[in-house]
């Protein structure tokens, strides 16, 4: 019995099958539907790419390995996976030595420089892409078109609503683009393989089924109120989802374990984030993708995420307890959506009411009738509105236009003032004013207002008794008079230059 | 006339900013003892806590201010005590620099492994399912828990066995607690220095079973030493460094190479012995021929 | 189906010996009895060197409260007292016993059987506590301790632990079919020091069906519950087991006893059993030799202080030549063995030989951070971060909740990355416990 | 003569971009092109030079509760002179350099060499010293301008040489100028501690 060379090990003796191995081989073969799709579309020049970049990810995985004197780690899979993941961001007639380039920059400065695997803080393949996108903006945003033989390029989908804007967006199909025929880097465009291949990685537990909903969800409800906010300049969110890295960056690229954080609760804000930040780059940033940018800023939030949820004393979070959150954004999103509706459904009947009132004011301040028909709008140089009402034969029976002076006591006295055509003033009438009420708001009263009629610009000195012009104030609301008499002087004076100087020219 | 602007500007503004400058640091003047800072600045910085006090700066304030000459900072020794008297002026007491020693000399050719141990390098990781990697339970688990603690890499494990480096060592004693098997222990540093490397309490028989130098209390060293520097407790022999004159007797009787010889050229020369009339035959040559120092040192 | 809340991992089960009926081995030549078999202080010894000892006579006394006085499993002489290998992994203080074969049990030991409602509640506690009765489902926290619980304590819920979760291990399984009666005994004279109106409950794991139909043909005519439980690792856990049963959650650093709950394993109620009916001492318990490298696997009622060596003698030797797992309990929670020369002890619920290919390049990879031991640890732990915390900053793992770790081994169990998280989280509680030791001495 | 060390010691072991880390903005900010990370170095050593020399004849005079100021009064009116000096006879080079001159007033090494150097030693040592930081400060600019500008827009001196490779475009924009800079103090640190573990061996 003595032979046997028993070894000693702190328990659990009995481990799962699982290994790192079981894990990155899993991913490879999860993105092999996406691989089949790139070399369906774009040809086997993208099996050439995938082959280069995995080739040189796993041959710099080795030179650090034997550098840094550790155990060769290369074949484990985390290399050959960011090596596809890489090549699967990148346009299919990218040069090989970008391709290489990108490699090292992805296995030796983002992962091997950090520490290795496990302990790199930004998706390797992902800042890979960013670093050429930055480096070589020129041959990483021409996209070639599937089945074009002599390489011929197009902007992507995204490329096209950034720059063309939406019209010439909208030419593509949303089922070109949901299978993969359409201008994109070889693992963007069909979001079908992609779908099809995470879902073995979801039956297997893998990857966390939180981030992907959460950044999904997150993109689609941002770029959607936007939408509907205003459907000719901005995208539908289905476009949205099937355009653009956002299902691959969702799927393969937000769940690496490695740079996103380990608790449910930390998942769903990197989801919520990314989701969001891509959101806002792709609507508002420079850049037409923002699905990279966004991971990688995320990404530098993981540790203060993991400690946020760590420092909860390690309870276990489950989603209940995050209800208040969620029924607060929920109410937030529904009354935002409810007030957008209503006021959607307002706006024409607004419309026509402010009008019906400018109408009646019209009516009030104008001697004679007229119907509806006689008023006509004119503007002058700066866009001013002017009422004119014409007579049977065309000619100008009166003008009114709104004027304001911010002399008031109150604030700001906006008035709508009536003029005949030879310069004499009919009425006016307050539209809205902030004096004190019993006081300042007897300008409305006609007593104070038949004052100014039959006045003229230049035979009358425009001001208040007190300061010995001809209007006599109300008792004890001198700034209010002297407010209305300028609102009315103001009136006058638009209305002449536009229609007297005219005439006198 | 141009030239003349800008220098009356610029030295109006200097003018005026100097004055700013004199009236601050009247007002903000904070009195602190340049003395602490000088000797803060002196001392290694390490706050290994060997001299009793928390940190360094601790230890020079109250040095500064009990002016104590029996303060001493084992990491400096004597030079830096030395150098404290004289810009505290006072004469300070001979700083007994001190070493680490491994009470255990279980290396891979000296005593079996229990079993091959696949977990974490710890020694108090490998306690919690093991006696010790090795046999014997009471020796060095060699794994490497002590070097993890010094500052000044003063300890290597060399194969399965943790080996102090003499010259990097401070004395310190930080290393001390993190041994779950309580092997290191301080002495003081001396040219020549001899310890029993074992701390086995079994019989002589059991020890010899899994350790072929562990010490099996024969009591030979014990009859050897004539300064009766040497005392077996439990099975395993003891030195005691005041009374021990290095004459290396016992080392040479002990019936299994147990006892040791740490030699330490570096250390301080003034090293205190008794005289002895008759040759005890450790060290080559008798006493009485070798040039013994006024104050009853050793002349090497 | 009934389980425990959240966490909890599917090994695979291996019960190889589930059909095998219990054997009993016979009494082997040396027995090393040793002082520490139960959590709490070791026994006292009362006897000398060369002493001759009856079978069943008390070789060492409990010493203080928390303590469990050691029997003879034998009659025989004490052939030396020393320091020997322990299955904790420790050297602890040993009793050798040299059987003379005699088999003499000590006066007033082993009577037939009385009936237990005629004792008084002062004379079942004495009888359990003399007979050294400790918890047999691997802890072995001593019975007496645990029926006398603090005054301030009430008791509604008394449950037999049956779920016998680890991977390997059919001792219970069988010791529930064939001594189904004795156990139910057992649990009535537990459930008889609590106030009436305890509502008591048998939680089987649904991988046992013939001992639930078993069960429940005997334990419901005495009003005793049996409940199915869903096969799933720690299930046997004293928590897991109130949280699956009666969904009251145990919390940091409560005991059963503070929701009101009481546990006690299926051996125990047996052992509960002989001591009060029958008057005999805890000196043997029935274990499972099983595990691919030993020739024919068995349930055994093995002597306390019987040496694995012998055990494998008797079951046949050793199969393979590259056997390299030696394991004194089951898979999950039991300790690699050093050395074949290890005594049977109260607790050991069984000896595994494993011969693991994989396990000579065993090697700990970087952490994935892919939250698997987060979602498999039963007591709402983070395991990752534990164990990152040991290596770093010790002291902060008590914030994050170090002491309700169990080491049940879920969280090692499903790692990808094959990392050592127990023996950190292990490590962590050492370093701590030193921490506050050299704080106390610092302090006085 | 450890004239010769005061003078070295500034270019390789006490380096004050790369081992030091002092006055790294206009390093970064400067150095896309090899002339301008030139002009910059030049500038900059010149104000040193002076400062120093001035600084080290007047140390005892100045008293220390307002030696900054007037060392930066000194420095400053320095600076002036190269700036005048620059739009003079290099038009161009001014408008690349634009701001970063005037900047040189509060770049770190030439302050800090005043303060820890040039105010306690001999005016011999301080110009040696001086010269060593420049030229040592003017090596890192080049070095990194060079890298820069040879990978960023591929050419060197303003002449493209790599053809109709297209250049990496990072190393002209900040982040290059970063990771680059990072880069080579890492190789300058990797051969410090190769090259002192080797003669601590030796020893």
């Amino acid at each position: 019995m003595e032979n046997t060379k028993l070894i000693v090990s702190y328990p659990p003796y009995t481990k799962s099958k699982d290994s790192i191995e079981k894990v990155m081989y899993t991913v490879v073969f999860a993105l092999l539907p996406a691989v089949v799709a790139a070399v369906y579309f774009f040809g086997l020049r993208a099996l050439a790419l995938i082959f280069v970049c995995s080739i040189s990810a796993i041959g710099f995985e080795y030179l650090i390995n034997v550098f840094r004197k550790q155990e060769i780690a290369c074949f484990d899979g985390s290399a050959l996976v960011t090596g596809i993941l890489l090549a699967l961001n990148l346009p299919s007639n990218l040069p090989y030595w970008m391709a290489v380039l990108g490699s090292f920059v992805a296995i030796v400065v983002v992962k091997q420089l950090f520490g290795g695997l496990g302990f790199n803080v930004f998706n390797p393949a992902l800042a890979a892409r960013v670093f050429l996108l930055i480096s070589f903006p020129v041959a990483m945003t021409i996209w070639p078109i599937p089945f074009s033989v002599d390489m011929q390029t197009a902007a992507s989908p995204l490329g096209i609503l950034k720059t063309e804007g939406l019209k010439a967006a909208n030419s593509i199909t949303l089922w070109q683009a949901f299978i993969g025929n359409v201008g994109g880097s070889l693992g963007e465009t069909s979001a079908l393989a992609l779908l099809l291949g995470s879902v073995i990685l979801f039956w297997k537990k893998y990857i966390t089924w939180i981030i992907p909903v959460s950044f999904v969800g997150a993109t689609l409800a941002f770029t959607g109120i936007f939408h509907y906010m205003e459907p000719l300049k901005y995208a539908s969110p289905a476009f949205h989802f099937t355009c653009g890295g956002l299902l691959l960056g969702a799927l393969f690229m937000a769940t690496d374990m490695v740079t996103t954080p380990v608790s449910k609760r930390g998942q769903l804000i990197f989801g919520l984030g990314c989701g969001l930040l891509t959101g806002i780059i792709r609507l508002f940033g420079g850049y037409p993708e923002g699905v990279s940018f966004a991971i990688l800023i995320m990404n530098a939030f993981v540790p203060l995420l993991d400690k946020w949820d760590n420092y909860s004393n390690g309870k276990k979070w489950r989603l209940t307890k995050m209800r208040s959150v969620i029924v607060l954004t929920c109410i937030g999103f529904f009354s935002a959506f409810l007030l957008y509706m209503t006021d959607n459904i307002t706006k024409e009947p607004i419309k026509k009411a402010i009008e019906r009132v400018k109408v009646e004011a019209l009516r009030q301040i104008f001697p004679f009738e007229f119907s509806d028909k006689d008023i006509n709008i004119a503007f002058d140089k700066n866009g001013k509105e002017f009422f004119e009402i014409k007579n049977k034969d065309n000619s100008l029976r009166g003008i009114a236009v709104e004027t304001s002076s911010d002399k008031g006591y109150g604030g700001e006295i906006t008035i709508l003032v009536a003029v005949s055509p030879d310069g004499k003033v009919f009425n006016y009438n307050v539209l809205s004013h902030k004096e004190t009420p019993g006081l300042g708001n007897k300008i409305e009263n006609e007593a104070f207002k038949k004052q100014f009629n039959g006045k003229t610009l230049d035979g009358f000195n425009w001001k208040v008794k007190k300061d010995d012009g001809f209007v006599d104030e109300l008792t004890a609301a001198t700034i209010s008079s002297r407010a209305a008499t300028d609102a009315v002087k103001k009136g006058l004076e638009v209305i002449s230059n536009k229609y007297f100087v005219e005439n006198k020219k | 006339m141009t030239i003349l602007t800008p220098i009356l500007i610029l030295s109006a503004l200097t003018f005026i900013l100097g004055l700013c400058i004199l009236l601050a640091s009247k007002k903000f003047h904070v009195k602190s003892d340049p003395l602490i800072d000088t000797v803060i600045l002196m001392l290694p910085g390490a706050n290994c806590g060997a001299c009793g006090y928390p940190g360094c700066a601790q230890f020079a304030e109250i040095l500064v201010k009990t002016r104590d000459t029996s303060k001493i900072c084992p990491v400096g020794g004597n030079d830096l005590s030395y150098e404290l008297g004289r810009i505290l002026g006072i004469k300070m007491d001979d700083a007994k620099p001190l070493s680490c020693i491994v009470l255990c000399n279980g290396n891979k050719t000296t005593t079996k492994f229990l079993a091959d141990y696949k977990g974490i390098h710890d020694c108090w990781a490998v306690k919690e399912i093991l006696p010790s990697v090795k046999q014997c339970a009471y020796g060095c688990v060699g794994l490497g828990s002590c070097v993890e603690a010094c500052k000044y890499d003063a300890l290597k494990i060399v194969d399965g066995l943790i080996k102090v480096i003499e010259e990097n060592c401070v004395g310190c004693g930080v290393c001390i607690g993190k041994c779950p098997q309580h092997v290191l222990k301080l002495t003081e540093k001396k040219v020549k220095k001899y310890h029993v490397a074992c701390s086995s309490v079994d019989k002589g028989a059991i020890t010899r079973k899994y350790c072929t130098n562990g010490c099996i209390g024969c009591m030979l060293c014990v009859k050897a030493c004539k300064f009766d520097a040497v005392k077996v407790e439990n099975f395993c022999a003891i030195i005691d460094d005041s009374k021990c004159v290095n004459c290396g007797l016992c080392a040479k009787v002990c019936p299994v190479k147990c006892i040791h010889l740490t030699e330490y050229a570096m250390a301080s020369k003034k090293i205190a012995v008794k005289k002895t009339d008759d040759n005890c035959g450790g060290c080559e040559m008798p006493c009485s021929v070798k040039g013994l120092g006024e104050d009853g040192t050793l002349g090497y | 189906m009934k389980t425990f809340k959240c966490g909890g991992i599917h090994p695979d089960e291996n019960k190889f010996t589930r059909h095998l009926s219990i054997e009993t081995m016979p009494m082997p030549k040396l027995l090393a009895v040793p002082l520490i078999q139960h959590i709490g202080k070791p026994a006292a010894l009362i006897v000398k060197l060369g002493e001759q000892v009856k079978k069943g006579q008390c070789i060492a006394n409990a010493d203080g409260f928390i303590s469990a006085s050691i029997h003879s499993p034998t009659s025989g002489k004490i052939k030396k007292i020393e320091n020997h290998p322990h299955s904790g992994g420790k050297f602890v203080k040993t009793v050798f016993i040299e059987s003379d074969g005699r088999e003499e049990w000590a006066e007033g030991l082993n009577t037939d059987e009385i009936d237990f409602k005629k004792l008084s509640l002062e004379e079942k506690l004495k009888r359990i506590k003399d007979a050294g009765i400790v918890g047999m489902g691997g802890a072995g926290f001593p019975t007496h301790v645990k029926l006398s619980p603090p005054k301030d304590k009430k008791i509604d819920t008394l449950i037999l632990n049956g779920a016998e979760c680890e991977p390997y291990l059919t001792a219970d399984h069988r010791l529930m079919l064939e001594k189904t009666d004795e156990i139910l005994k057992g649990l009535s004279i537990i459930a008889s020091f609590f106030p009436d109106g305890l509502k008591i409950y048998i939680g089987i794991e649904n991988n046992k069906p013939d001992a639930i139909k078993l069960m429940n043909e005997k334990a419901s005519p005495l009003g005793f519950e049996v409940v199915v439980l869903k096969p799933l690792y720690p299930q046997g856990g004293e928590k897991q087991l109130i949280n699956a049963i009666t969904k009251r959650t145990v919390g940091n650093g409560q005991l059963p006893f503070d929701v009101g709950c009481m546990v006690n394993n299926v051996a125990t109620a047996y052992a509960v059993y002989e001591a009060v009916c029958k008057n005999k001492p805890l000196i043997e318990r029935v274990l499972t030799v099983s595990g691919m490298a030993i020739k024919n696997k068995k349930n055994i009622k093995a002597p306390i202080g019987t040496m694995f060596s012998d055990i494998v003698d008797y079951c046949g030797g050793i199969a393979s030549r590259t056997m390299n797992l030696l394991i004194s309990g089951g898979p999950m929670m039991g300790k690699a063995q050093y050395s074949f020369d290890v005594p049977v002890i109260k607790t050991t619920s069984g000896i595994l030989f494993i011969d693991e290919i994989k396990l000579a390049e065993k090697k700990e990879r970087p952490c994935l951070r892919c939250g698997r031991c987060e979602e498999a640890c039963s007591v709402n732990l983070k395991p990752w971060l534990l164990s990152n915390l040991a290596q770093k900053d010790v002291e902060r793992t008590l914030e994050y909740g170090l002491n309700q770790c169990m080491e049940c081994g879920s969280c090692a169990f499903v790692c990808p990355s094959k990392r050592d998280l127990v023996h950190w989280i292990k490590y962590a509680k050492v370093m701590n416990a030193n921490i506050k030791a050299i704080g106390a001495t610092e302090r006085q | 003569m450890n004239a010769w060390k005061e003078f070295n010691k500034g270019i390789i072991k006490e380096n004050p971009v790369l081992v030091a880390l002092l006055g790294l903005c206009p390093v970064l900010a400067v150095t896309t092109t090899v002339i301008n990370g030139l002009g910059m170095g030049l500038a900059t050593t010149f104000v040193l030079l002076g400062s120093n020399i001035v600084i080290s004849v007047m140390g005892k005079f100045i008293p220390s509760k307002v030696r900054i100021p007037c060392y930066i009064v000194i420095i400053a009116s320095f600076v002036t002179i190269v700036d005048l000096l620059i739009q003079a006879f290099s038009p161009a080079l001014n408008k690349s350099l634009g701001i970063f001159i005037p900047l040189i007033v509060v770049n770190c090494i030439i302050l800090g060499r005043a303060e820890a150097f040039a105010s306690r030693n001999k005016l011999w040592h301080s110009i040696l010293d001086a010269l060593g930081m420049g030229i040592g400060f003017t090596l890192a600019l080049f070095l990194l301008s060079a890298i820069r500008e040879i990978l960023g827009s591929g050419a060197i001196f303003n002449i493209a040489i790599t053809g109709n490779i297209s250049p990496i475009l990072i190393f002209v924009l900040p982040p290059g100028a970063f990771a680059a800079l990072g880069f080579i103090i890492a190789i300058v640190i990797y051969f410090t501690k190769k090259s002192a573990e080797k003669n601590k061996g030796a020893k």
